[in-house]
């Protein structure tokens, strides 16, 4: 548990600290992941299987975010020509 | 079932308007005055059948409406509201008149408004039913925001938002109040209900009461408007057309005034009785502030509005002096307000739309070239100072003589706001119609139209101020009621 | 599986098929108009499903709970994803991309959509979500040429998914105090030990979730992005489907077990701010989708006073409120739909100058909405706001309601700007006005007649709604 | 015949409603027919009514016409008494009204506005009338602010020039300001004793107040304030000098012959209460006395010829409330009639000396029109004599020895009240025949170029006849008038008999001429002489501008009124809602701040909104 937490905001911090988009997608990976260890811990304590699905589910999860993801991080940098996450922000206010 | 016909009719009218604009460019206002005048034609038949005073409810009609809410579309005429009607119609029918030939750019939808306006206006006056009532008041607003947005004066943009946020943001206060009273009667008695007669007598604590009541005044203080909340008044009658400032002064501020009769009075008789003297405060703080306030404007219709917020002072006044006197003096004034305060925009409306100003400084001297015009211009602001033989005279006198038995102080301060008056008035006159023709105006004097506008709403103030008993009688039987409510309570 | 519960099924299960017809449809043949029929029969279809099956409360599996709210909540969610749709044929016929994908995207979002709505467990509402989300990333970003589209996926992209991943550790930490995924049965365990305090966070978590989904304050500062960014259409079906989906689960879920004290606090301060932060940033926003982006901030927070008062009443208002909104957001973007040319949204205000004169119908229709949303009579948007007071009022909320009054009438201050642009003279600036099809004349004279319609005579609704 | 009473007020009225609807389409001589033909009518059927009235017998005759107003005990009605009282004022008001109006049909002939004049003039006279006839004070106030109206409208009439509307504006408001204190009465009186009927009212003060009862002395003040309002006494007599910008028959009818008095009559009206108030009555004595000896001393001083009558005409009606005061009701009565023909008479001399020299109104550039207007001359010399007290002969004399005497002798008379009233006397021939002098005598400075036609003249001769004979009436009238006010109770005081205040009236009445003669006539650098001196300069010049209280007022009330008005235009009240909607507005600003439009950002946004909430959670 205590491990998923600490997975968590390491996930968290790289998700704020980092400009580089592909590593904020894994920053996300990370975040995704630190919750099935989370899922796991919390099943292995009640002896259910329902943790380890929830992990199954997750993963799946997971890879569908980050091939969409991708795609648009591509489509991102044929536009804009860079990876920044600051470049995207031409909407505010 | 005649009550739904006269909301029906304006609504119905009021939808054909735009479309019989396509035909013809002038249809919607005859529409729009037949429709007026049909109406007024059917309240003066009620008035006629029912009007002497014998009966309480002179006609009612009973729907279940939304029953999952306990919501009836229950509607009824007493003396009060059919007056209140009266006034509507006849002040919609001069409003349409007023309006002739100012209004020459989407003609069908102005009708539509100024008839949906109307509509909800009389609806207020008609429904015993809360919802119902918030219903009506709140969708009055929407087609009075487009009057003054659309065909308004300059400043009409600050002026139409500024009256819709005072007048939304007080009745949002009344709708969480009417609810409050809605499940407090529940709760007590096992019926969820919006039936006003089964509202009454609510047991309420004296707290719960209190701050229910203060959600109904939040509503009415905003409209009426009782000083400090009157500040959208102002700037809403200068920047409307003429049409909006007749049907703003002469009848939406009296549905605040109807809402204390109705229904402040009646529903919290305890919690209103409380706050006599803040009311009598505030009322005398109006009548004079008011006063001091439109001496000192320069622009026509402004001066007139605040005008409006003194003599509602004096409705105020009368109402909460809690006795028959200044009860009746109250409805009087409303009624006479009306007339004379309307009388006096369609004047500025028709000044304005010959020399397109507001600005007293620009006018001066047109008695020389509008005599007819200048004259009622006069006759209105003796009407407004309280000349007797004028119906506000009536009103005032009642009030005052109604208010000098609970606060001889307040009495005697609303009697200085009566001298105040005079201060206004004659500067109008002097400013406008009087002095030497400095600007050189050349105007056409009052048309056949206008002037039969105007010496019809000179007549019934001539009626009223000398003959005003009919008038007395009608209501007589709504006051007595109230005054039975009030009774129990002040005899503690 | 009993027929009964295959019954209760259909309109997901229609709703699927429907989107695999229609992938194969396009698999077989590229055409704009064959999968937009499609997709819109289909729904209608699944519509239908709903009034059938909607009977008796059934439990489908742990994981769905097929009940009166959640058929009501899927008719609204298959409603206003049929009208997305209908609004998304014009839109993207005017823009030369391939379309067809689009409408399996909405209708997977929609089964998504509905899978929430029936949640009854972490597992199905973790699966819902995330099959509604991943769609919307992708409907976000359809028209992958332009740069704001993109921008707004990719924003939500990483906010979603951080966001996820909030829901699904707090539902992680949940279910490692409780031993369970079921709404029904959460319960704290044990009170010796750091497992309930592992609740009280876990649920903060899941709020936070949540909050994102439904842009509640101060988890809102990705909508105005993703609203302005976002195809018109898909905007629509954002502010509709997916917000109903996830306040239906949120009701459920706060219903069965999260309702505290110290939830009940901080969904307080969560409506509180979403009403007064959104209503204030609309204030001279001159963006109508960022405005409308904003308002959908204050209204969730209208919606969670309903939801905090609880009591029937209180769930009543709740879903009278999203039915309302609903029809009514939908009627606004149908409108801004209608408007938008080929080149881009007509999001500016200044777009809209003159309107009425020139285009009275939707004009009217674009007031109506607007009039709905501030609440006034005669409208959805005033049954709906009277239903939330009546709701507050019953539970003596009074400060909450104070708070929806204030912001009412902030609210009501920026609606009335678009109105006031409307009938101005102005004329617009750049005209991006385009004549309307018939679908979309359609769907909008539609709207408002819903609008009008539930705004003077609800009883159908509230009978419905009242039935058990 | 005494059924015909409510024609009286009637007709005017409707002539005013048909003179003010089509006068403009009428023919110049349709307008005077009609004018003046209502007045005449209206006099003839009182005269009627009178024949009626004194044949019945009966003291008082009530006619009611509606019920004005039923709200709870509050029944006021539209209903007319005649009393004595209210029969002569009537008869007087009808009788010199017609005549003014009669000089009035060629006096204002020229005039663009003919029949705006005339209208006013007959709804001044149906006011009046109603004023008179009201049987319950709400009708009376009706009248009493009809007359104020008309009073204000004809003042006004040359409505191009300001100064006429800032004259105008004045009267009405000065009025009003009594008015005021009036309708506050009307109040206290109803709330008190339950009816505005005056008879009854006047009944029941009686039966239920003592005398001395500080309600009746309240309310008797109240009522004085608005007598002084409308009879220009000390303090509210500032608006009456300036009221002469009106046409000179406004002058003559309003603001000499009849509203002004209407102050005396209301007094007398309620003489009840007043007698219940023996300060209120002390007050209006001593008002009266100040009053008469203030504007006798200003009108001195005027060289405006109209200002010089009206500060004369301010004077004469503190006789009359000197009377009241003193409980000589009857002779303030009497002096309001014999008043009514001399004042008027004046005015309208005044009228035709101002059109015959071509609108000037300088004493001093007049002069020497004795022979040019020898009728004219002689109307103002007789109407002067009469006011002045020439003894024996004029009307004037009597009435104004009933007073004096009665200052000394009567209830409330007192001897400083008799030095008054005798100062006062010095001072009426003193002004009235420096005017004479001045105007009538000595050189021709302008020359005339106009001289009156019949229609003028008729009326100067007629009221120059009433002027004198009207005295002559004293004795009948007097004691008619006991029908409906106390008899003047005398007594002598001190050594003073009746005769000695006789004989000391005629003595001030050589004094005032002989000093008039010396200064104005024979050696007129005396005058000049007197008025050079430092002290005489400033004498003079606080005379002239009526002992400063137009400074006074205007300083005091006027100007901080408009300023605290005009400072305030933009009304401050609503800066707080322009407050708030600048808070809304930079909260709006601080707002956007925070949408970036940067994603990282919003992550951060969205953690510390969870750690935040999981905080509050936890802690709670």
């Amino acid at each position: 548990m205590l491990l998923a937490a600490i997975l968590f905001t390491l996930g968290l911090i790289g998700l704020i600290a980092r400009r580089n988009l592909v590593f904020v997608l894994m920053s996300l990976e990370i975040m995704l992941n630190a919750a099935g260890v989370a899922f796991i811990a919390a099943g292995a304590r009640w002896g259910q299987p329902d943790g380890q699905i929830m992990f199954l589910f997750i993963l799946a999860m997971a890879a569908a975010e980050v091939s969409v993801g991708l795609a648009l991080v591509l489509q991102l940098y044929h536009r804009f020509k860079t990876l920044d996450d600051e470049a995207p922000s031409e909407m505010r206010g | 079932m005649i009550l739904v016909w006269l909301i029906a009719i304006l609504i119905f009218a009021g939808a054909v308007a735009p479309l019989a604009a396509r035909w013809n460019p002038r249809a919607p206002r005859w529409i729009a005055l037949i429709a007026t005048l049909l109406d007024l034609g059917l309240t003066l038949g009620i008035w006629a059948q029912g009007g002497d005073g014998s009966t309480r409810w002179i006609k009612q009609v009973d729907w279940p409406w939304l029953p999952a809410f306990g919501i009836h579309l229950h509607l009824a005429v007493d003396g009060l509201s059919l007056l209140l009607l009266m006034l509507t119609f006849f002040l919609g029918a001069i409003a349409v008149l007023a309006s002739w030939t100012e209004i020459q750019s989407s003609i069908g939808f102005f009708h539509l408004n100024l008839l949906w306006v109307l509509a909800g206006i009389a609806g207020v006056f008609v429904a015993l039913d809360l919802f119902v009532f918030y219903f009506a008041w709140e969708l009055m607003l929407i087609p009075m925001y487009f009057l003054i947005a659309i065909w308004g004066h300059e400043r009409r943009q600050y002026a139409s938002v500024k009256f819709f946020l005072f007048t939304q943001l007080s009745g949002l206060l009344m709708l969480a109040a009417i609810l409050a009273l809605y499940f407090a009667h529940g709760q007590a008695t096992g019926v969820y209900t919006f039936d006003y007669l089964q509202l009454l007598g609510t047991p309420l604590s004296r707290q719960a009461e209190f701050w229910i009541m203060l959600g109904f005044v939040a509503a009415f203080a905003v409209k009426l408007p009782v000083v400090p909340f009157h500040t959208w008044l102002p700037d809403a009658h200068s920047e409307a057309s003429t049409a909006g400032s007749v049907i703003l002064a002469g009848l939406l501020l009296k549905t605040g005034a109807y809402g204390f009769l109705r229904f402040v009075i009646p529903l919290f008789p305890n919690a209103a009785h409380e706050i006599t003297p803040v009311a009598l405060a505030l009322a005398t703080l109006g009548i004079l502030y008011g006063a001091v306030m439109a001496f000192a404007q320069t622009d026509l219709k402004r001066l007139v509005a605040y005008t409006s917020v003194s003599h509602l002072g004096f409705v105020l006044l009368g109402i909460f002096a809690w006795n028959p006197l200044a009860l009746q003096g109250a409805v009087m004034t409303m009624i006479c307000h009306g007339f004379s305060t309307g009388a006096l925009f369609v004047l500025a409306g028709a000044l304005q739309e010959r020399i397109h100003t507001r600005d007293l400084s620009q006018m001066g001297g047109l008695w020389n070239t509008a005599p007819r015009l200048s004259g009622a211009g006069l006759f209105f602001a003796l009407a407004s100072l309280g000349l007797p033989g004028l119906g506000d005279f009536v009103g005032e006198i009642l009030v005052l003589l109604g208010v000098f038995r609970v606060s001889t102080g307040a009495a005697v301060a609303a009697a200085i706001g009566v001298l105040a008056a005079t201060f206004y008035a004659l500067r109008m006159v002097q400013r406008a119609f009087h002095g030497e023709n400095v600007h050189h105006w050349r105007i056409p004097d009052l048309t056949p139209r206008e002037g039969a506008a105007i010496a019809l709403m000179m007549a019934v103030l001539l009626w009223l101020g000398l003959y005003p008993q009919p008038v007395f009688n009608t209501f007589r039987p709504a006051m007595d009621w109230l005054q039975q409510q009030v009774n129990t309570i002040v005899m503690r | 599986m009993h027929r009964v519960e295959i019954a209760a099924l259909l309109p997901i299960t229609i709703t699927t098929l429907t989107a695999l017809a229609v992938m194969i449809g396009i698999a077989i043949k590229r055409s704009h108009t064959q999968a937009f029929i499609g997709t819109v029969v289909g729904l209608a279809i699944a519509f239908a499903s709903v009034i059938l099956a909607g009977g008796v409360p059934r439990q489908v599996t742990p994981l769905l709970m097929i009940d009166h709210y959640a058929s009501i909540f899927m008719g609204l969610i298959i409603v206003s994803a049929a009208g997305s749709a209908l609004l998304a044929y014009r839109y993207f016929e005017l823009r030369d991309t391939q379309p067809e994908e689009f409408y399996l995207l909405l209708l997977l979002a929609t089964v998504g959509a509905e899978i929430l709505a029936c949640s009854a467990h972490f597992a199905s509402f973790f699966l819902g979500l995330e099959i509604l989300s991943i769609s919307l990333y992708a409907m976000i970003g359809y028209l992958k040429e332009r740069r704001h589209p993109l921008e707004a996926a990719i924003k939500y992209l990483i906010l979603a998914a951080a966001s996820s991943a909030f829901l699904l550790f707090g539902m992680a930490l949940v279910y490692a105090d409780s031993g369970t995924m079921e709404f029904a049965r959460i319960t704290r365990a044990e009170t010796d030990t750091w497992y309930p305090l592992m609740t009280t966070l876990g649920t903060t978590l899941i709020f936070t979730g949540v909050a994102f989904k439904l842009a509640l304050v101060p988890f809102h500062l990705w909508t105005p992005d993703v609203y302005e960014g976002a195809p018109a259409p898909v905007t629509a079906f954002i502010a509709t489907v997916s917000k109903a989906a996830v306040f239906a689960v949120l009701l459920r879920y706060y219903n069965s077990s999260a309702g505290e004290h110290a939830f009940f606090v901080i969904l307080s301060v969560i409506a509180v701010a979403s009403i007064l932060v959104g209503n204030l940033l609309a204030l001279r926003q001159t963006n109508v989708k960022r405005i409308l982006a904003y308002s959908s901030i204050s209204h969730l927070g209208y919606v969670l006073i309903a939801l905090l008062a609880g009591r029937d009443t209180g769930n009543q208002a709740v879903v009278f409120y999203l039915i309302a909104y609903s029809m009514t957001i939908l009627a606004a973007f149908a409108t801004v739909t209608a408007l938008s040319g080929a080149g881009r949204d007509a999001d500016e205000i200044d777009d809209y100058g003159g309107l009425f004169w020139r285009r009275p119908l939707i004009g009217s229709i674009f007031t109506i909405a607007l009039l709905s949303l501030a609440g006034m009579p005669a409208t959805a948007g005033f049954i709906g706001k009277f239903y939330l007071i009546a709701a507050g009022a019953a539970t003596e909320q009074w400060l909450l309601i104070f708070v929806l009054i204030v912001g009412s009438a902030i609210g009501l201050f920026y609606y009335l700007r678009i109105i006031e642009a409307m009938f101005s003279a102005a004329q617009p600036v750049a005209p991006v006005l385009r004549p309307i099809s018939v679908a979309e004349g359609a769907v909008l004279v539609t709207l408002a007649v819903i609008v009008l319609w539930v705004g003077i005579y609800p009883q159908p609704i509230l009978a419905v709604l009242a039935r058990r | 015949m005494l059924e015909l009473l409510w024609l009286i007020p009637a007709i005017p009225f409707a002539s005013a409603l048909v003179l003010s609807v089509f006068g403009p389409r009428f023919s110049r001589r349709g307008v005077a027919v009609m004018g003046a033909g209502s007045i005449a009518a209206a006099a003839v059927i009182a005269m009627l009514v009178a024949v009626g009235f004194l044949r019945s017998g009966s003291s008082t005759y009530t006619q009611v016409l509606w019920k004005w107003i039923r709200v709870d005990g509050f029944e006021p009605e539209i209903g007319l008494h005649l009393d004595a009282l209210s029969l002569v004022m009537v008869l007087v008001v009808t009788f010199v009204g017609f005549f003014i109006h009669l000089y009035s049909t060629e006096f204002m002939a020229e005039d663009e506005d003919y029949s705006r004049f005339f209208a006013y003039m007959n709804l001044f006279v149906g006011s009046m009338i109603t004023l008179l006839l009201a049987d319950n004070l709400l009708l009376l106030y009706l009248g009493w602010e009809g007359v104020g109206l008309c009073s204000y409208l004809l003042i006004g009439f040359w409505y191009r020039d300001p100064e006429n509307g800032l004259a105008a504006r004045k009267a009405f408001i000065v009025t009003r300001v009594g008015d005021t204190a009036m309708s506050i009465a009307l109040l206290l009186l109803f709330t008190r004793l339950g009816t505005l009927n005056i008879q009854e009212l006047m009944q029941r003060a009686s039966q239920n107040w003592p005398v001395g009862s500080s309600v009746a002395t309240l309310a008797a003040f109240l009522l004085l304030g608005g007598a002084v309002g409308k009879s220009a006494q000390l303090p509210l007599q500032v608006w009456l000098p300036d009221a002469m910008a009106g046409p000179t028959p406004t002058s003559a009818l309003i603001h000499a012959a009849t509203m002004v008095t209407a102050g005396v009559y209301l007094i007398a009206r309620t003489h009840v209460l007043f007698q219940l108030a023996p300060a209120a009555q002390l007050a209006v004595a001593v008002v009266g006395a100040a009053t008469l000896l203030l504007a006798g001393c200003s009108a001195l001083v005027q060289y405006d010829l109209k200002r010089a009558l009206a500060y004369s005409t301010i004077s004469q009606i503190g006789y009359m409330f000197l009377a009241l005061g003193v409980g000589a009701w009857t002779a303030a009565i009497f002096h309001f009639l014999t008043h009514a023909f001399f004042k008027a008479l004046l005015f309208l001399c005044a009228g035709v000396v101002i059109e015959a020299l071509g609108g000037e109104h300088d004493i001093f550039r007049m002069g020497g029109l004795r022979h040019r207007l020898p009728l004219t001359f002689w109307a103002f010399f007789l109407a002067g004599c009469s006011m002045s007290g020439l003894p024996l002969i004029t009307a004037g004399y009597f009435s104004k020895d009933l007073i004096i005497w009665g200052a000394l002798a009567a209830e409330h008379g007192h001897a400083a009240l008799w030095w008054a009233g005798a100062a006062g006397a010095v001072l009426t021939a003193l002004y009235t025949f420096r005017l004479i002098f001045v105007v009538f005598f000595g050189d021709i400075r302008t020359p005339v170029i106009r001289t009156p036609g019949l229609a003028m003249t008729i009326p100067l001769a007629v009221l120059g006849i009433g002027a004198v004979l009207a005295g002559y009436l004293k004795n009948p009238l007097i004691s008619y008038l006991t029908s409906a006010l106390p008899p003047t109770d005398t007594r002598q005081r001190g050594f003073m008999t009746e005769d000695m205040s006789r004989a000391a009236l005629a003595f001030a009445f050589a004094i005032g001429v002989y000093f008039a003669y010396l200064l104005y006539r024979r050696s007129p650098e005396l005058a000049e002489r007197v008025v050079a001196t430092t002290g005489g300069r400033k004498v003079r010049a606080w005379w002239f501008s009526d002992w400063g209280f137009d400074w006074l007022y205007d300083r005091a009330f006027v100007r901080p009124f408009v300023w605290i008005a005009n400072i305030n235009r933009g009304d401050f009240i609503d800066g707080f809602y322009s407050g708030i909607a600048r808070a809304a507005d930079s909260l709006y600003r601080d707002l956007s701040l925070t949408e970036t439009g940067r994603v990282r950002w919003y992550a951060a946004a969205i953690l510390a909104g969870t750690v935040v909430f999981a905080a509050l959670a936890l802690w709670l």
